[in-house]
């Protein structure tokens, strides 16, 4: 009972656990996705076949690079409301390109070019409502969310504008018998390590802890938190790639609903929503839960008219779990 | 030769004159005190030098060529470096990039971690021995104690390498041997013709370091001395001005051994505390002394219930106690007061009045607030401490820190508490301040209440506590009383274990 | 000259010279559009907005990033509970009137522990709470008939009530009032700032935080129970997502009303103001003749011109 | 004869969908009695389209036979089809076309469905008079040929004009929202084109305004309207899309599974795989009939009619 404040306060090994939680606040989500893969295979095992993850991998990466759109400017203690917007629009930006100049393989990459430079500037322009003009970020990026979706219909009225066939047979094919998309994930992987090394992602970390301070302390806070929507915009245009090729159309509405849940994959992933703390990895996680709840509920025959409600409650119930398990194994 | 010059420099922060005419003059390898009551514009003088506030008007002046500071970037660029008094530090980053964080070491667009690390260790080895346990460079400033993150905001004020050192309060969380250590350094940089300003409270401090004094009162420069040739007195009548003497400090009055127990502790534990007892008797006033965070404010957080106690036995005026938390132990009629007031005091942009009120609101159980039946509650608390205010409706953030720390202990004496629980009151607070808040404190002890009083000041626990616990460890070491009560019977308890 | 300033500078000032800009320029683009019964019809889609931004205030003010995106699948949940209890008869207002309250003050009180006691950030927690509000409609929908509003429900909302003002909007004013009473002259109220502005101080001098960050939430989930009634009366029977619309929307009238989402300060008074700004635009924008997307681009590019009067945070150099 | 079936319907808004997902079932049932077993498995939920296409390839994990689908997007489901196909499962889109070459469309033209309301709006306004729209979501498939349709009509009548077209998102509040607006600022249209359930909301704020004389607009097939309707005899016209749809895709499809062949090829529509239903149409002549055969039922139950068994067999070699 009483206890000696000359002996350490934690065992050995529970500072252990929690020197890797603070390092991996990812570990909870991790813990819960492996749960959910293995309860996929248990109700349906075909879904953990090769053909079963390609498909998932397909269906998700679009969601996995919206989700670490939104970390960066999370990261910063920003939010983007307008991410998905943002995917709808370069979506069709890229088809509606494709579709002008012919589709051949030098065309596709102008037009993710293209794409990749709506995607910036459709970030930048975030970056200085919210950072330069110093709009809270949460209604400000919804009004940008409602111009983007707008100018989005202004480029194509209504969704079905086929994508060349080149463009999505080798989005959803193979080379040398593996899928296309892992060696997109590979990429993807890269990419992530890669940034996690930048200045930008440490200072961007730096802000979030307390802009106030940082700025204090000589950091450019309002280029930046403008950098962190910039990279946002980026990945936001590589996710409307994926959707552009596993859709294979444009649709000026696609990306509407990816947002909340780019959000909640954030989240479930470990990050804090405050800033200041969490990684990417977390959020990649943090998508292929949201998509793994989604499929299992299907394989475990939960009725139709239910199926909405148990993945709403399992994905409350994720979130729960993941910022309670973090934060207890943290403490 | 004079590296900085400020001529004129006036700020306003819109009625509020935080500065109205500041002329100074920094010479090369000095060290510059800067002396004033709160609120007097010391912090607002130092940021508009370090360019995180853009001053009114007026001129800079930097080694002989005016200079416009338009931000801390500028200001960084020109060779300035600022310790700010409320700190500036990445809570989830590590000791090392909060140091480097300004300007990280870098290869193109990514950090080099090594240059990082290595860049750190050289400002953290300077503090070698004394930084305490807990502290490495890749420890989250989070995870750290105050006295900790001061020093990492210290080292990340050397790493930028200036000409102009600025530290407001640096010294406010620190022990002794971690003050000593950083005076040396300061040493080192006078002799390396560095410019330093240095701002504390501590009288003792000032003549320890101080090459030259300015003191500055009500936002204006009424003087400066060269340390050498003035002395604590004439320091403080500067301050106060002409129309206020400095009280002197209240006697210790003799401990009533006949009076009733008013507060019992008996073997208290908790997290960074053990096996605590001690007993507060009606009209004393208990000190609780030693090196900085021996236990003594867990100690009172835990009497109070903020972080409720893991073992032992209360007992309040007879009855014991069970300090869940604050709003069950201030229905006991248990007070607190927390130095830091940011954190724990001011609601921050609400009117005085409802900074005021809320320990009435839960005393009397009310429903309804009538701001002209509360303003007749609130009016004579705050006048009882001499608080200086406008009106009651004006946001309490309108007031200088000592102004809303007086609002925040106000609080208290509407609904009088049996005992009252101090927790270094006077952090930042201005000498004459501290004068009417102990007298008060003297005041309330004689109608009988049982007061606790922690302070980080030797002197002011000296001067005030009838009785002193000095502890170490988390544990009470040595009781002082009486002619026991001497500087050196307190350094002696304090250093025996550590 | 400064008070003149200062007087210009207050939210609920800037939202009524907006709100009068507006009204002209929507009269100026299609007559009509500033008639009096317009501007009534206008100010009873204004007060369905209003009532559920009055909970979304309370939370928003109450701090700690307060925020309450569940408020829609409430405002629902609770018109379809209405209409299937009350099935177009009078008689059964009462008992849809409690059902719905209790209802919303349910959700609430769910967001409200995860909040709190949890600590799952407000954000997250309504978030997920959305989700399975949105599931729990379906369910619902697919086992109950969508019922219709009893006569008396839609006359309230939509007829003349007192003095030529439907009910609605007599209800709106008084949900006005007892904000304006809650949030100053009492001790909750005070507690509802206190928490929001800096909760540590608030718990050190015994203000029971989380049970009053509960209560806003709760109290969120009844006022988004009371728009949902109000909105059957309007549109006379259920459907689903009716109250998708007023998510953002609401947060959208607390901003422009002068609330800063980081909570603490501002009040109900420009709320109101700020429901029927964003109304009065909306409306401006159905009724020119544009594609819809351009409606879109100029609905956006406006809200952000309209923050620029509000919503701007301070600079960090002061 | 054992047969799997899975349905697909990417939006649980209204109870159109919920009756259409009822009718699917029924069918399936009715196999039974000959001697068939046709087991559905459903995923009825608020998707976007990604979520769509993940029902599909949830689909294909569980391996059945045919697919049916109420999609979200024309096209965006042409290489999951492709995918289904290589899988040897037969994909049938219902309610709205889609460009895949390996599936088919069984249901209604939406143009056509919006130009039948077109019609008879001119046909009652002596193809004269100013007319406003109330469109659905803006960008959305079904919603864009819905207004392809009525302008296709109301071009052909050049005394009609259509002095606004607005978006209420299928939304009834909307649609009441949208209506009210419009009425304030156009208070002489003669004829309001609206769709779906949005065509209640119009018609509550026509009512309120105290119009319901003097303006014509199209209306909804719910037993609620309808009702209403033949109680307040309200100048409007309906043109059908009945929830029965899927049910008649997945009478198509079984037969399909059984191998036999249609007598004509679905070859109608824009994409070339569409075998097109007939659109019922409900105005004051069949009012009353319409109005019988919706007796009895909830108010949210919409008018129906779907290919019976033996109507299917009829397509079929
Ligand atoms: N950001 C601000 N907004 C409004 N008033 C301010 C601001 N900063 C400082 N003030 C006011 O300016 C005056 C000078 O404050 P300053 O912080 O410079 O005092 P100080 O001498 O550093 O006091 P202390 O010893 O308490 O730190 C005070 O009246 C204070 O309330
Ligand atoms: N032990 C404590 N000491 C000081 N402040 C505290 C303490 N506990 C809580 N607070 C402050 O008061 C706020 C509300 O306290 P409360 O206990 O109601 O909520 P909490 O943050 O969920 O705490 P807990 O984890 O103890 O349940 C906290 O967020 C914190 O700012
Ligand atoms: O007719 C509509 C149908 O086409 C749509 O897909 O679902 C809702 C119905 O009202
Ligand atoms: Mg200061
Ligand atoms: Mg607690």
């Amino acid at each position: 009972m009483m206890a000696s404040i000359e002996a350490p306060a934690r065992s050995r090994s529970s500072s252990a656990v929690k020197r890797a939680f603070e390092r991996y606040p990812f570990l909870p989500a991790l813990i819960i996705l492996v749960v959910l893969i293995a309860l996929n295979g248990w109700f349906q095992p075909r879904s953990v076949s090769l053909v079963g993850m390609t498909g998932q991998i397909k269906t998700y990466l679009a969601l996995m690079l919206l989700a670490v759109a939104q970390t960066y400017v999370i990261y910063a203690g920003d939010i983007d409301l307008s991410a998905g917007a943002i995917v709808s629009l370069v979506n069709v930006v890229i088809v509606g390109v494709m579709g002008q100049w012919g589709g051949d393989g030098v065309t596709i990459f102008v037009a993710l070019a293209i794409g990749l430079a709506t995607g910036l500037v459709c970030g930048i322009v975030n970056g200085l409502v919210v950072a330069a003009l110093r709009l809270q970020a949460i209604v400000a990026t919804f009004a940008t969310s409602i111009f983007f979706t707008g100018l989005a219909l202004y480029i194509q009225p209504v969704a079905g504008t086929p994508a060349p066939t080149a463009f999505w047979r080798t989005y959803g094919g193979r080379i040398f018998e593996i899928p296309f998309v892992f060696y997109m994930a590979v990429l993807f992987a890269i990419l992530l390590v890669v940034l996690v090394r930048t200045r930008l992602s440490l200072r961007l970390l730096a802000v979030g802890d307390g802009q106030q301070e940082a700025f204090q302390s000589g950091l450019p806070v309002t280029r930046i938190r403008m950098g962190g929507y910039a990279l946002c915009g980026v990945f936001a245009a590589l996710a409307a790639f994926c959707i552009t090729g596993d859709t294979a159309s444009g649709d000026p509405l696609v990306g509407g609903k990816m947002t909340l849940f780019s959000i909640a994959a954030v989240v479930l992933g470990g990050s804090a929503l405050a800033g200041g703390y969490g990684t990417v990895v977390g959020s990649v996680i943090g998508a292929l839960i949201i998509g793994f709840i989604n499929s299992l509920v299907f394989f475990v025959g939960t009725p139709s008219e239910w199926q909405n409600l148990v993945q709403g409650a399992a994905i409350l119930l994720a979130l729960m779990t993941g910022v309670l398990v973090g934060r207890r194994a943290r403490a | 030769m004079s590296r900085l010059q400020l001529k004129g420099v006036a700020k306003s922060y819109g009625a509020t004159k935080a500065l109205r005419h500041a002329d100074l003059d920094i010479g090369a390898g000095e060290v510059h005190v800067l002396m004033g009551s709160n609120g007097s514009g010391k912090s607002t003088l130092s940021k508009i030098v370090a360019g995180s506030v853009r001053p009114d008007t007026g001129e800079i002046v930097l080694d002989g060529k005016p200079v416009t500071i338009s931000g801390p970037q500028a200001a960084r660029a020109l060779g300035i470096a600022i310790f700010y008094q409320e700190l500036s530090l990445a809570a989830h980053r590590t000791v090392a990039e909060n140091i480097c964080l300004a300007d990280l070491p870098s290869r193109g667009a990514f950090v080099d971690r090594k240059a990082l690390e290595a860049r750190a260790a050289k400002y953290a080895a300077l503090f070698e021995g004394v930084t305490g346990e807990g502290f490495s460079l890749d420890a989250v400033v989070q995870d750290l104690r105050a006295d900790q993150r001061q020093l990492v905001e210290i080292m990340k004020t050397l790493a930028g390498e200036a000409s102009v050192l600025i530290f407001d309060e640096a010294t406010s969380a620190l022990d002794r041997a971690q003050v000593e250590r950083f005076f040396e350094i300061l040493r080192d940089l006078k002799r390396e013709g560095r410019s330093i300003i240095f701002i504390s409270h501590r009288m003792d401090e000032i003549f320890a370091i101080g090459d030259r004094a300015t003191v500055i009162r009500d936002g204006e420069i009424v003087g400066t001395r060269q340390i050498a040739d003035t002395t604590p007195a004439e320091i403080i009548s500067l301050m106060v001005g002409a129309q206020e003497e400095a009280a002197a400090p209240a006697d210790a009055a003799p401990a009533r051994a006949g009076a009733a127990s008013v507060l019992l502790v008996r073997n208290l534990s908790g997290a960074g505390f053990s096996d605590v007892s001690f007993e507060v008797r009606a009209g004393e006033i208990l000190g609780f002394g030693g090196l900085h965070g021996q236990g003594q404010s867990a100690v009172l957080r835990a009497l109070f219930g903020a972080n409720p106690p893991a073992s032992g036995h209360v007992e309040l005026g007879g009855k014991p106690l069970r300090p869940n938390n604050p709003r069950e132990t201030i229905q006991q009629r248990v007070a607190y007061v927390s130095g830091d007031r940011s954190r724990d005091g001011v609601v921050t942009g609400r009117p005085i009045l409802e900074n005021v009120m809320p320990i009435h609101y839960l005393r009397e159980r009310m429903v309804l607030a009538n701001p002209s039946a509360l303003a007749a509650k609130a009016l004579p608390a705050l006048q009882a401490l001499r608080t200086k205010f406008a009106g009651l409706g004006h946001p309490i953030s309108s007031l200088s820190g000592g102004n809303q720390q007086k609002v925040v202990i106000a609080r208290w004496l509407i609904d009088r508490p049996a005992v009252l629980l101090l927790d270094d009151p006077t952090k930042g607070i201005d000498l004459s301040a501290k004068t009417d808040l102990f007298t008060l404190i003297r005041k309330l002890a004689a109608e009988g209440m049982g007061i606790v009083l922690y302070a980080s000041e030797d002197a002011e626990l000296l001067d005030n506590a009838d009785r002193i616990l000095v502890f170490n460890g988390g544990s009470v070491r040595r009781e002082l009383t009486g002619a026991e009560r001497t500087r050196f019977n307190l350094y002696q308890a304090a250093y025996e274990a550590a | 000259m400064s008070t003149v300033t200062t007087f210009l500078r207050q939210p609920l000032v800037v939202a009524l010279i907006l709100i009068a800009a507006l009204l002209w320029l929507g009269e100026t683009l299609s007559p009509g559009f500033a008639s009096g019964q317009q501007i009534l019809r206008l100010l009873i889609v204004a007060a369905l907005l209003g009532i559920v931004a009055a909970g979304q205030n309370l939370v928003i003010l109450g701090g700690r990033e307060g925020i309450d995106l569940s408020v829609g699948g409430v405002v629902s949940l609770s018109a379809i509970i209405a209409g299937n209890l009350m099935a177009g008869e009078n008689g059964g207002i009462s008992l849809a009137i409690l059902a719905c309250i209790l209802t919303g003050a349910f959700f609430g009180l769910i967001n409200g522990i995860g909040v709190t006691l949890l600590r799952i950030p407000p954000l997250v927690m309504t978030l997920g709470m959305l989700g399975v509000l949105q599931g729990l409609l379906v369910v619902v929908r697919q086992g109950i008939p969508s019922g219709r509003a009893a006569p008396a429900l839609a006359d309230f909302v939509s007829r003349d009530f007192l003095l030529g003002l439907p009910g609605i909007l007599w209800l709106w004013v008084a949900i006005g009032l007892v904000m304006a009473f809650l949030l100053s002259r009492t001790v909750f109220g005070h507690r509802i700032y206190a928490i929001g502005s800096n909760e540590q101080a608030a718990f050190m001098a015994g203000v029971p935080v989380k049970v009053i960050r509960i209560a806003l939430f709760v109290l969120s989930g009844v006022f988004a129970a009371i728009a949902g009634i109000c909105l059957l009366g309007y549109s006379g029977s259920s459907f689903a997502n009716v109250g998708e619309q007023y998510m953002l929307a609401s947060i959208i009238a607390v901003v422009f009303g002068g609330t800063p989402l980081s909570g603490g300060k501002g009040g109900y008074t420009g709320t109101m103001a700020g429901a029927f700004l964003l109304v009065i635009l909306q409306s401006i924008l159905t009724t020119v003749n544009i594609d819809e997307s351009g409606r879109q681009m100029v609905f956006g590019a406006t809200l952000l011109v309209l923050m620029l009067f509000y919503g701007r945070g301070r600079s960090m150099r002061a | 004869q054992d047969f799997k079936i899975g349905l697909s319907n990417g939006w649980v808004g209204s109870e159109w969908r919920t009756q259409m997902i009822d009718e699917a079932k029924a069918a399936a049932e009715a196999w039974k009695e000959k001697g068939v077993n046709v087991t559905v498995e459903v995923q009825s939920a608020n998707v976007d389209v990604p979520g769509q296409i993940a029902h599909v390839r949830n689909f294909i994990s569980a391996g059945v036979d045919a697919i049916i689908i109420n999609p979200n997007s024309p096209t965006a489901f042409d290489p999951v089809f492709a995918q289904a196909k290589e899988a040897g499962i037969l994909v049938i889109a219902t309610d709205a076309e889609v460009s895949s070459p390996d599936a088919l469309y069984v249901g209604i033209d939406q143009k056509a469905w919006g130009a039948a309301g077109a019609e008879w709006l001119a046909r009652t306004l002596d193809g004269k008079g100013n007319v406003v729209a109330i469109n659905g979501v803006a960008g959305h498939p079904a919603n864009e040929m819905r207004v392809a349709g009525y302008k296709e009509v109301f071009a052909r009548h050049p005394d009609i004009k259509v002095v606004n077209e607005v978006n209420a998102n299928w939304d009834q509040a909307q649609g009441q929202q949208a209506m009210q607006n419009l009425l304030a600022t156009y208070p002489d249209i003669n004829g309001v084109w609206v769709q779906d359930g949005m065509a209640a909301g119009a018609w509550k704020s026509i009512m309120d305004a105290g119009k319901a004389g003097s303006i014509a607009a199209t209306g909804e097939i719910r037993k609620d309207f309808i009702d209403l309707w033949t109680k307040d005899k309200l100048n409007s016209g309906a043109s059908v899309n009945p929830p029965g749809v899927m049910a008649s895709a997945l009478n198509v499809a079984v037969l399909m599974l059984q191998g036999k062949e249609l007598k004509e090829p679905a070859e109608a529509g824009q994409y070339k795989n569409a075998m097109y239903l007939p659109i019922p149409f409900i105005d004051s002549s069949n009012l009353e009939e319409a109005a019988r055969q919706v007796e009895g039922k909830p108010g949210y139950y919409s008018y129906t009619s779907a290919l019976s068994i033996s109507d299917a067999e009829a397509l079929f070699k």
